[in-house]
Parts: structure tokens; sequence; C-alpha cells
């Protein structure tokens, strides 16, 4: 089926849906997603959303833009940093006047509270910077934005997954090709524009925060067409996710005063962070651990360590730590009042991702040369306001900051151009890949696949790497995709075939560990959450650089581009 | 594809029909609670069936109390258990011929049975009996 | 496929899955559910036995031949069980509606719904165990 | 632990009726039936079919009727259930194949409800303010994922068309949001035929909500505010 529209975003989560708010009513715009747009990840955010309100006590822009700079490890741009921490103020007052509950002061002003890495006057003391509705700002986010789409009559596709992306010879972006879940039909989208909005890729790892659905289908699809992706090897671990299930539990946990734990007992963090123990950094603490784990002092020899609020009065664990406490008393039938978790490091956050400049334009080298008509926002796009390390409450900030921006940008774009025909047969590589896989006979299984590569890349790739761990990685790598094209699938019919979608999502997952891998074995520095056990130290002279990879015919290509250094000259990282 | 954008204008709460019928349930019930324990202590509690007979109703109906009583009761309960009827046929009868015919029945009902509960209450008058059963009697 | 409001339900033709009163089956019932339907079979079977009364006080109005005449019926055992289970409809369906315009009326009445209803029960019994005491020692006798 | 699932299966392209197959999986005590599905469909039946995503309860994804109860599989732990779990799509939407359902009505009605904030006042340069009193007032409803469990398990919206739970709680965050401006047009559609009215404190609602939202009690504000700013 054949759709005309002037612009298409695709992924309705924080991103998407705020740059849909800045287009719709004002052009023809559609927004495809694989998920019912409430489904989306961004729900999942918990902790807050930074801005300088300075509602609770002084507060400026440029100490925001500091703290994410610092909290980058410098590999932040920071003309984007400035855009994000000045824009965030705009940005939240925009939320709050489109019917977003935030926590009141008594004066009935937005509350914010203190959160990781966010201090006064350039890392004096920490601030009250975070906005907040509980801890289910990423929730109150999602539904505010979808409620504004709904007022705004926003068209969405639902439950369409989006395949393929539309580029001409010349390199114009004319639209995107989509599978409509239910049917399985394919749909072509003709557009002006299109903003990819499709989240993060956590689930190339084995325990991870991240949704069943973060495949990272949108980068993967992008890398596919021949475009670079920036700083791939940077992947956030957040230190106490609960075993096995990677569910998060904040770090208002340690704040709060919980403590680390190894299988012996000891306070291990003594040992990697003398002076701020289990509050370091989210990079740090998750070595620490990860470190403990490897040495086999994990909890009875296993991989996971515990988190101990025993000693915590009854009342913070039940009122300051309630959803926590939920996660915990559901999941794992323990009361954290009583006893210690079980937690490992679980796969966060995307640092990289597809490289756009501050309007959310794609851009393809190290230039900033942008795709015509082809934007990027959200967690799978790479502004660089994140570096190589990410401060908690700040992607939500780059999602309506960066979302808002990038709309605003296509607006523009689709009203001063017309619309560009689309490349002959349109649809025939989306086409081919359903039907080969709807098709081929083999004898494997992709969930057996994509559990090996979950496990390699944690064990290769996650907190610790190493140049041999990572070419064994890259062995493996090649060995899974031989095995993939070996896949046999059990369902065959065409409605909501769940089946060829995880078999699809399993082919964006593999090209984006090649990604991380190829990023990561090349980087020989130790930077933010990019930690290579073989070169310890960060190395400004040669590495203060972004990587871009690019995949080719001879296979991938990495170059590299400056970091925008404005305001702050790279000093030693220390808390 | 897109729908028409829904009335933005302000408008009054309609006073539904509903609404009222929400209402009645309450008020009516709880008189009820008076008016049918009461009869039913009175008739099956303090008499029984054994003792009640055509003279223990005309003996009742002789005071007005008991006629309005009586009538109120069944006015009462006869709307309160006719609209709970009514819900009843909206939740089940889906298709929208059957759901008018009930509805149409429901209310006739209402009408005949109310007609016919009130000649028998209102209407009554024993002494046209009475002088002919003592006649006989005698 | 959404769009943007539309304010009509929309319903396909239910191909598969459970819809109408057959759903009933497969769902397994917390207390508020039994108490529902409790209610609304009580009521229901009221109305009916006051309709059937409002027919036979009619017949009072033809004197006391025709309606002593039809008396019996209301002596024979079966008439009289069924009266019993009448009362046990009428109390029951009383002491649940005062519960339901206490959850209508009185704020906090939801966080209390359990035990309201082990109040209907308990205030049922205490009606009813009496009533049919008397009823039944009358029908013996 | 091995635990028998007995699904509810249904093909549109093949099968002309539902029915049930079962499946023998080995699972932790502490696994989620998400996990146990995913056992499932990853190594024994490919073909089987649900909508799942965040896997910790906040997307409102996998909503479907276990051991009778409507539940979010996610949500669930084995060791809760016992060995033999029976496990049906949600009652009263179509099914689109085996435990999806077309939730589209759901969202229509929702929509009915205008789920949005409306305030047609030139909005200050700052916040607009509210007190912590008054964002109390919407604390509860604001939690809900539209995830259906509570529309589906309401005995009323099994036999008959109405807004359902979801869609006036929906409507409740906003009627009782002291910044929005449109409380007559909601009253107005909640009062309608199909509005709250219809709603007969059943609690099916209330019990089945994964989010421990107070269904009922939010019902029956509207029905309040509607009854006190009639008079
Ligand atoms: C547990 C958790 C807690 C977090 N807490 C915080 C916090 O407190 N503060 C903070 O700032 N950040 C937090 N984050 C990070 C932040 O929530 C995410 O980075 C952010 O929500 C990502 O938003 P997004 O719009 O880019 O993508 P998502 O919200 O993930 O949405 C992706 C969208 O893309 C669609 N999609 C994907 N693939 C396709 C395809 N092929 N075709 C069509 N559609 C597709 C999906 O349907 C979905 O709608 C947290 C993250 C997690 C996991
Ligand atoms: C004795 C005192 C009574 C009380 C306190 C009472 C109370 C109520 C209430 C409050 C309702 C509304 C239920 C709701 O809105 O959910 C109701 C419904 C109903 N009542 Fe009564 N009632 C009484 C007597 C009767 C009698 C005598 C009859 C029969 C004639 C009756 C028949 C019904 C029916 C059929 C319903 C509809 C049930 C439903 O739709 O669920 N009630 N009652
Ligand atoms: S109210 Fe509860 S059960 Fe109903 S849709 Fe919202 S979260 Fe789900
Ligand atoms: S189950 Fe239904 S009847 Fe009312 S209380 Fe809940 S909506
Ligand atoms: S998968 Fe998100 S709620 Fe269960």
């Amino acid at each position: 089926m054949y759709h005309r529209f002037d612009a298409v975003i695709v992924g309705a989560g924080g991103a998407g849906l705020m740059a849909a708010a800045q287009l719709a009513g004002k052009c023809n715009v559609a927004v495809i997603s694989k998920l019912y747009p409430v489904r989306s990840h961004t729900g999942a955010a918990q902790g807050g959303i930074a801005a300088a309100l300075a509602n609770v006590e002084e507060d400026h822009w440029i100490w925001h833009m500091f703290d994410t700079v610092k909290g980058g490890d410098y590999l932040v741009d920071q003309d984007a940093a400035e855009v994000l921490a000045r824009e965030a103020i705009d940005a939240i007052i925009e939320l709050e006047h489109w019917g977003f509950p935030f926590n009141r002061l008594p004066d009935g002003r937005i509350d914010q509270r203190r959160f990781g890495g966010h201090t006064r006057n350039f890392g004096e003391a920490p601030v009250r910077r975070s906005c907040y509705a509980a801890d289910r700002t990423g929730h109150m986010i999602l539904q505010t934005l979808y409620q504004q789409s709904i007022k705004n009559q926003v068209v969405f596709f639902d439950e369409f997954m989006m395949l393929d992306l539309l580029l001409t010879d010349d390199g114009v972006c004319t639209g995107v090709v989509a599978l409509d879940i239910e049917t399985g039909e394919l749909h072509i989208f003709h557009a002006k524009a299109v903003l990819l909005a499709t989240g993060g890729f956590g689930r190339v790892y084995k325990v991870t925060s991240n949704a069943l659905s973060l495949t990272g289908d949108g980068v993967a699809i992008v890398f596919r067409r021949g475009l670079p992706l920036e700083d791939m090897e940077f992947y956030q671990f957040h230190p106490t996710g609960i075993y096995k299930l990677g569910i998060l539990l904040s770090e208002a946990c340690r704040g709060e005063g919980g403590i680390l734990r190894n299988g012996l007992g000891e306070r291990f963090m003594e040992r990697y962070a003398p002076t701020l123990l289990d509050l370091a950094p989210r990079d740090v603490v998750s070595r620490s651990i990860y470190l403990e784990i490897r040495e086999g002092r994990g909890v009875e020899g296993k991989d996971y360590v515990y988190l101990d609020l025993t000693h915590l009065p009854k009342e913070v664990i039940e009122t300051k730590l309630a959803d926590n406490t939920d996660f915990v008393r559901t999941y794992l039938g323990l009361d954290p009042v009583t006893d210690p978790i079980p937690i490992q490091p679980t796969a966060h956050y995307a640092m990289g991702g597809i490289p756009t400049d501050v309007d959310g334009r794609v851009t393809i080298d190290a230039q900033n040369t942008p795709v015509p008509g082809l934007y990027a926002a959200g967690e799978c796009a790479c502004v660089s306001v994140h570096g190589a390390n990410r401060l908690g409450t700040n992607s939500l900030v780059d999602l309506v900051v960066f979302g808002r921006r990038a709309g605003r940008h296509m607006l523009q774009f689709v009203q001063e151009n017309d619309l560009h025909p689309l490349p002959k047969e349109p649809d025939y590589r989306a086409r081919a890949e359903i039907e080969w896989i709807l098709e081929n006979e083999g004898e494997e299984k992709v969930a057996t696949i994509r559990t090996e590569l979950q496990e390699a890349m944690m064990a290769d790739a996650s907190v610790f790497r190493t140049g041999d761990g990572l070419r064994r990685m890259q062995d493996k790598l090649v060995e899974l995709r031989n095995r993939f094209t070996r896949i046999s699938i059990d369902d065959r019919s065409r409605t909501f075939n769940t089946d060829l979608v995880e078999a699809i999502e399993l082919g964006y997952l593999l090209d984006c560990a090649e990604a991380i891998v190829a990023c990561a074995l090349a980087r020989e520095e130790s930077r933010g959450a990019h930690y290579r056990e073989d070169f310890p130290q960060r190395d400004d002279a040669n590495w203060l650089k972004h990587t871009l990879v690019t995949r080719t015919s001879g296979g991938l290509e990495l170059s590299y581009k400056p970091v925008i250094i404005t305001r702050f000259q790279p000093k030693e990282r220390t808390y | 594809m897109s729908a028409p954008r829904p009335r933005v204008g302000r408008e009054r709460p309609a006073g539904g029909f509903e609404l009222y019928s929400w209402y009645f349930f309450r008020i009516s019930g709880l008189l009820l609670i008076f008016l049918a324990i009461t009869h039913v202590v009175i008739m099956h509690v303090i008499n029984t069936v054994d003792e009640i007979d055509w003279n223990f109703v005309a003996d009742r109906w002789g005071s007005p109390f008991w006629r309005a009583f009586d009538w109120l009761m069944l006015f009462l309960a006869l709307l309160h258990g006719l609209n709970g009827a009514r819900l009843a046929v909206d939740d089940y009868i889906r298709a929208r011929g059957w759901r008018i015919f009930a509805h149409s029945i429901l209310w006739s009902a209402a009408v005949i049975f109310l007609i016919i509960g009130s000649i028998a209450v209102l209407t009554f008058d024993p002494s046209a009996f009475q002088a002919a059963s003592t006649a006989a009697g005698s | 496929m959404t769009t943007g409001t539309v304010p009509t339900q929309e319903r396909g033709p239910a191909t598969a899955g459970t819809r109408g009163i057959a759903a009933y089956r497969g769902y397994r019932p917390p207390v508020g559910m039994l108490s529902w339907a409790l209610h609304r079979i009580t009521g229901l079977g009221v109305l009916l036995f006051l309709l059937l009364h409002i027919v036979d006080i009619f017949l009072v109005g033809y004197g006391p031949e025709t309606f002593n005449e039809l008396l019996f019926i209301y002596r024979h055992p079966v008439f009289r069980i069924g009266e019993i289970i009448l009362v046990a409809g009428l109390y029951y369906h009383a002491a649940n509606g005062v519960r339901i315009i206490l959850i209508d009326f009185w704020e906090k009445a939801y966080r209390f719904e359990r035990q309201l209803f082990y109040g209907v029960i308990a205030v049922f019994l205490a009606g009813f165990l009496p009533t049919a005491f008397f009823m039944i020692r009358a029908m013996v006798r | 632990m091995q635990v028998t699932l007995r699904i509810q299966r249904f093909n549109p392209e093949t099968d002309t009726k539902p029915h049930y197959r079962e499946y023998t999986v080995e699972v932790e005590p502490t696994d989620r039936v998400l996990d146990a599905l995913n056992q499932v469909k990853w190594y024994q039946d490919g073909s089987l079919t649900y909508r799942r995503s965040c896997a910790h309860g906040i997307c409102g994804s996998d909503a479907m009727r276990i051991n009778g109860r409507n539940r979010l599989a996610c949500k669930v732990l084995i060791k809760d259930l016992g060995p033999k779990i029976t496990i049906e799509p949600l009652l009263g939407f179509k099914v689109i194949k085996d435990l999806v359902v077309d939730l589209e009505p759901f969202f229509a009605q929702y929509r009915a409800v205008m789920p949005y904030l409306i305030n047609d006042e030139p909005p200050p340069t700052r916040e607009r303010r509210q007190t912590p009193e008054e964002r109390e007032l919407i604390e509860d409803t604001s939690k809900c994922i539209l995830c259906a469990c509570c529309t589906s398990a309401c005995p009323i919206f099994w036999t008959t068309e109405w807004l359902g739970p979801a869609a006036i709680v929906n409507g409740h965050r906003f009627l009782f949001d002291s910044r929005d401006r449109a409380t007559e047009e909601r009253l107005a559609i909640l009062n309608q035929r199909f509005g709250v009215w219809r709603c007969r404190t059943i609690f099916n609602c209330t019990e089945a909500c994964p989010r421990g939202i107070q269904v009922t009690h939010a019902i029956e504000q509207v029905k309040r505010r509607i009854l006190f700013e009639q008079s």
C-alpha cells in the first residue's frame, strides 16, 4: 500500500511524539510505531528530567552544561550540550502547559530533587535540578505527549514496523517501508522528511533494563543503508539491575544510604572508590561490581552481588523507595527491609547512534554534511550530548529538546521542499527480507542465536573490554551471522507474525553488535563507559574524537570526527 | 483516516435520564427497605399466611394509612424493579430491534401493572362485599 | 492504525473471543462480582414475584370468594418454600442495596469493599434467620 | 520446576474457532508467566503469538487472562499460580491471533473522553501553579498505563457498549486536574447514556488493575462530581 505524507516519524517514544507535536496541524504528518505509542520504553524512565529551573535553589543552565560535559568525560559536543541545557528550561515549561503532572512545591511551582552528577557551581556540591513526577517521570512524559497527539489529531500507524529507509542514489531521503504487523502487508510511506526515533538497543546484551522490543531497528537500518554510526562503543551499564531480570533499581537506593556487598559480605567499593564509595559515578561502580564477580567474589560464586538496604529505616524503604521496593517484592519475593537484594550491572543506555546535528539532521561525515530529509532524535540518535557517559535524567531532556528541534526543523524543511520521487521498486529490499525469512529452511533457531549473542556480548563487550575479548567477539559475530542465514521460523502465516518480527529484530541486533565491537576494538583508551583493561588511561592526545563507523562492501570502515569544544577544556574527571 | 475534531465549546452536562434513574434507584431503594420489610414482617412474622384471607385484607385496607402504605410500596417497587429490568435489557440485548421491543414491553408492563395495582389498592370498597357476606353468613 | 478522536465506539465482528453472556463463564469472580450477580438475580426475582402479586391483589376487588379460592396457592408448601426464598432474596437485595449506596456516597467506602460485603452477609443472616424461623414454624404447624 | 501451560490458540488463517494447546516448560518458580510464554515461543512453538515489551509491568502490552483473571503476564510469578496455568486472551475484544486482541475499540473509548489537558487561557511564561494537594487528586489515576485489564474485567463491558473503566479513569485524570478548564464538556460526555452510570460498582476493574489504581473509587468520584455539579 502506498501513502504520501509531508513528514513521517518512526517511533512513538518521547522523541518521536515530541517531534510530532511540532508538526501536527501544520503539515501532513504520520507516526509509525511497532508498538502502541503508550507502550514505548520512555514509559519506563523513573528518576526525572533535568532543567535548571532554579525553583528550589540557585541554578544556571551553564552549570547544567558543565555537568553534562564532565559527566560525558569531555567527549560531549559542547555546542549541543549548551543547546540542551538552555532549552531544557523551555521544554519543561512547555510540557507543564500540556498537562504534565509534576510534583509540586507548596507554593505550586515544580519541585526539583538531586540526582547523580548534577552539581552547583561547576562541581561544588549536589544541586536540586531534576523535575519529576513521583518515580514515573518517563511514564508521564509518554502519556502527556500521547495525549497531545490525540488532541492534535496526529495520524498513527500503530504496530507498523519500519523495515527499510528509502534513499535515492543521490542520497535524498524519500520515505520508509513498513510492515503492518497485523496483516503482514508492506506499506510504502512516501514523504519529504523522515524522523527516526526508534530508541535504544539494550537487547544486544543479556542483562538489560531495556524492553524486549528495543533492538536498535532505526540504528541498524541506517547502518545497512551505508550511513555512518557515531560513538557506538559507548554503552552505559547501570550498576544496580535486579539479578537476571535487569530491571532497574534507581540510583536513589544508594543515595538513601544503600551499600553494595560482595559474596563475602564486604563493602567492596572501599577498594575501588575510597572516598565516594557506593555513590561513585555509574561507570565506576559498574566496573567494580563486574570485577568482584570476575574474581569469584560474587554471591555463591555466581554473577551477582548484593544491594543492602537492611540497615535503613523501614519508612525510608517503604516511602522514598516505594516503587523499587515493589519491584523487589514482586519479582524476587524478597523484602528489602530484611533481605539484601541480588543485583548486577544492567545494560541501560546507548550514548552512540545515528549522528545528527543540533537540529536533528542526520549527518554523514566529519564535516556534518546532512542527508536531505532525514532526521533522528532520542536514544537512537547521537547529537553527542552524552559523550562517553550519560548523566541520569539527561536522556529525557535529550528527547524533548532535540525531538522538538528536529520537529521544528522538519516543518521548515517540508514547507520549503518538494516531494522527491521514490526510487524504483521501493519495497524490493523489505519484501526480499520478509520472503527470505518466511521461506528459509534451516536448522538454526532465532532464540538460540540471540541468546548466544547476548551472552557473548555480555562477556566480551560490556563493562570490561580487552583487545582479545573483542576480537573473540568479532569471530563470534561472524559465526552467528553465518548461522543466521540458516534459520527457520515456525510461523509462516501473515497475520501478526511475531516469529517473523523477532527474526528481523535479531538481524538488527547483529548489526548493532558488529558496530559496537568494531568501534570498541579500535578505541585504544578508556573513557567514560568504554573501559579497556589493556588501555586503562584516558588518552586525549589521540582519542579526543568521535568514532564514525560505516558499512561498505569491503567491511566496516572507521573514521573520526573532532569533538566540539567551546567553553570547557578537558580536565581530569574526578568527583 | 482523520476524524472530526471533538466539540470544544462549553456545554452544561445534560441532566441525563441515566442520572435520574440512578438517583431514583437509591431513593426508592431506601424507602423500600422500610416499606417492603415492614410488609414482610406483618405478613410472615406477626401473622402467617394461614391467617391471611380476604377479610384480613379488607380490614387492613379499612385504614387509609395502610392503603397509602401499600400503594406507595407498589408504586416504588414496580418502577424500581422495572427500571432494574431495563438495565438488564440494555446489558444483554444488543440487537437494536430486540432492544426496542424489550423496552416497549417493559414500559407497557409498568403502565399496565401500575393501573391494575392502583385500581386494586385505591378503588377497593369492602362494604360492597361485606354487606353481601354478612347477609350470606347469617 | 489509529487516528484522532473518534467519539463513538467501533467494534469489528467477533471472529473469535468471548463476548456477551458467555464471557461470564471464563472469568473468575472476586466478591464484587458475586455480590452484583446476586443483587441482579434477586432484584429480578423479586420483580417477577411483585408482578404476580399485583395480579392476585387485583382479585381482592372481585370479592371474598374469588380471592379466597386463590389463597390455596399461598398455602401450598411449594409456594411457601418459594416465599422463603423470596424473602431471602429481598433481604439480601436490601442489605446489598445499602452497601451500594454507601459506596456511592461515602468517600472512603471503597477501602472496605470486602468488609462491606461481609457486613451485607451478616445483616442478611441477622434479618433472614428469624424471619425464616417464623415462616417455617407457621408452615409445619 | 515443570509447569503446564494451557493456552488458547487461534490463527485466523487456518482456524474457525479458538482451541487450547498444552505446553510443558521448565521454569524457575520465581520466573514470570511471560518468561514461560517466551520459553514456549522461543524453543517449542514459534507460532505462539502475544504482545510484550517492557517485561516489568509498566508498558501494558501483555494483559491477558491468566487462570481466569486479567493480569500482566510479566507481573505474575509462576510460584503464585501452581503447576497448571491457563492462559487466554482478554475478554470482550476481537481476537486477532492467539493472545493478541484488537484494542482499537479500547483506544476509541479512551479518545472519547478527551484525554488531554484543555485550557484555552494564555499560559503564563513559567509553569501554571498547582499545589501539592491539588496534584494529589490526580496521583492515582495518572498512573494508568492503558493496559485494558480493567475494562476487559468488567461484566458490563462484556455484554454491552459503554465507556468502560479505563476511559473513565483517564477522564478522571483531567476532571480532577486543577489546571483543566473543560469540566463541563467532560462531565457531559461521562454523563451520557453509555457513561459512568453504567457502572454497577462491581469492583472487578479495581481487582484487575496491575497498577493498583482504585478504579471504582475514581468512577464513583466522577459520579459524585456529576451529581453535585448538577444541582
Ligand atoms: C529503566 C529505565 C529507566 C530510565 N530512567 C531514566 C531517567 O530517569 N531519566 C532519563 O533522563 N532517562 C532515563 N532512561 C533513559 C530514557 O528513558 C530512554 O533513553 C528514552 O526514553 C528513549 O526514548 P526514545 O523516544 O528515543 O525511544 P523509546 O521510548 O524507546 O521509543 C522507541 C519507539 O520506536 C518504535 N520503534 C522501534 N523500532 C521500530 C521499527 N522498526 N518500526 C517502527 N517503530 C519502531 C517503538 O515502537 C517505540 O515507539 C531510562 C531508561 C530505562 C530503560
Ligand atoms: C428493599 C429495599 C431495596 C433496596 C435498598 C434496593 C436497592 C437497589 C439499588 C441501590 C439498586 C441499584 C443498583 C445499582 O445501581 O448498581 C437496585 C437495583 C435493582 N433493584 Fe432494588 N432495592 C430494593 C428493593 C427492590 C425490590 C422490591 C425489587 C423488585 C421489585 C428490586 C429490584 C431491583 C432490580 C431488578 C435492580 C437492578 C439490578 C441491576 O441492574 O443490577 N429492588 N436496588
Ligand atoms: S486503570 Fe489500571 S487496569 Fe485499567 S487500563 Fe489503567 S492501568 Fe490498566
Ligand atoms: S468492574 Fe465494571 S461495573 Fe464498575 S466498578 Fe468496575 S467498572
Ligand atoms: S511487557 Fe510491559 S507490561 Fe508486561
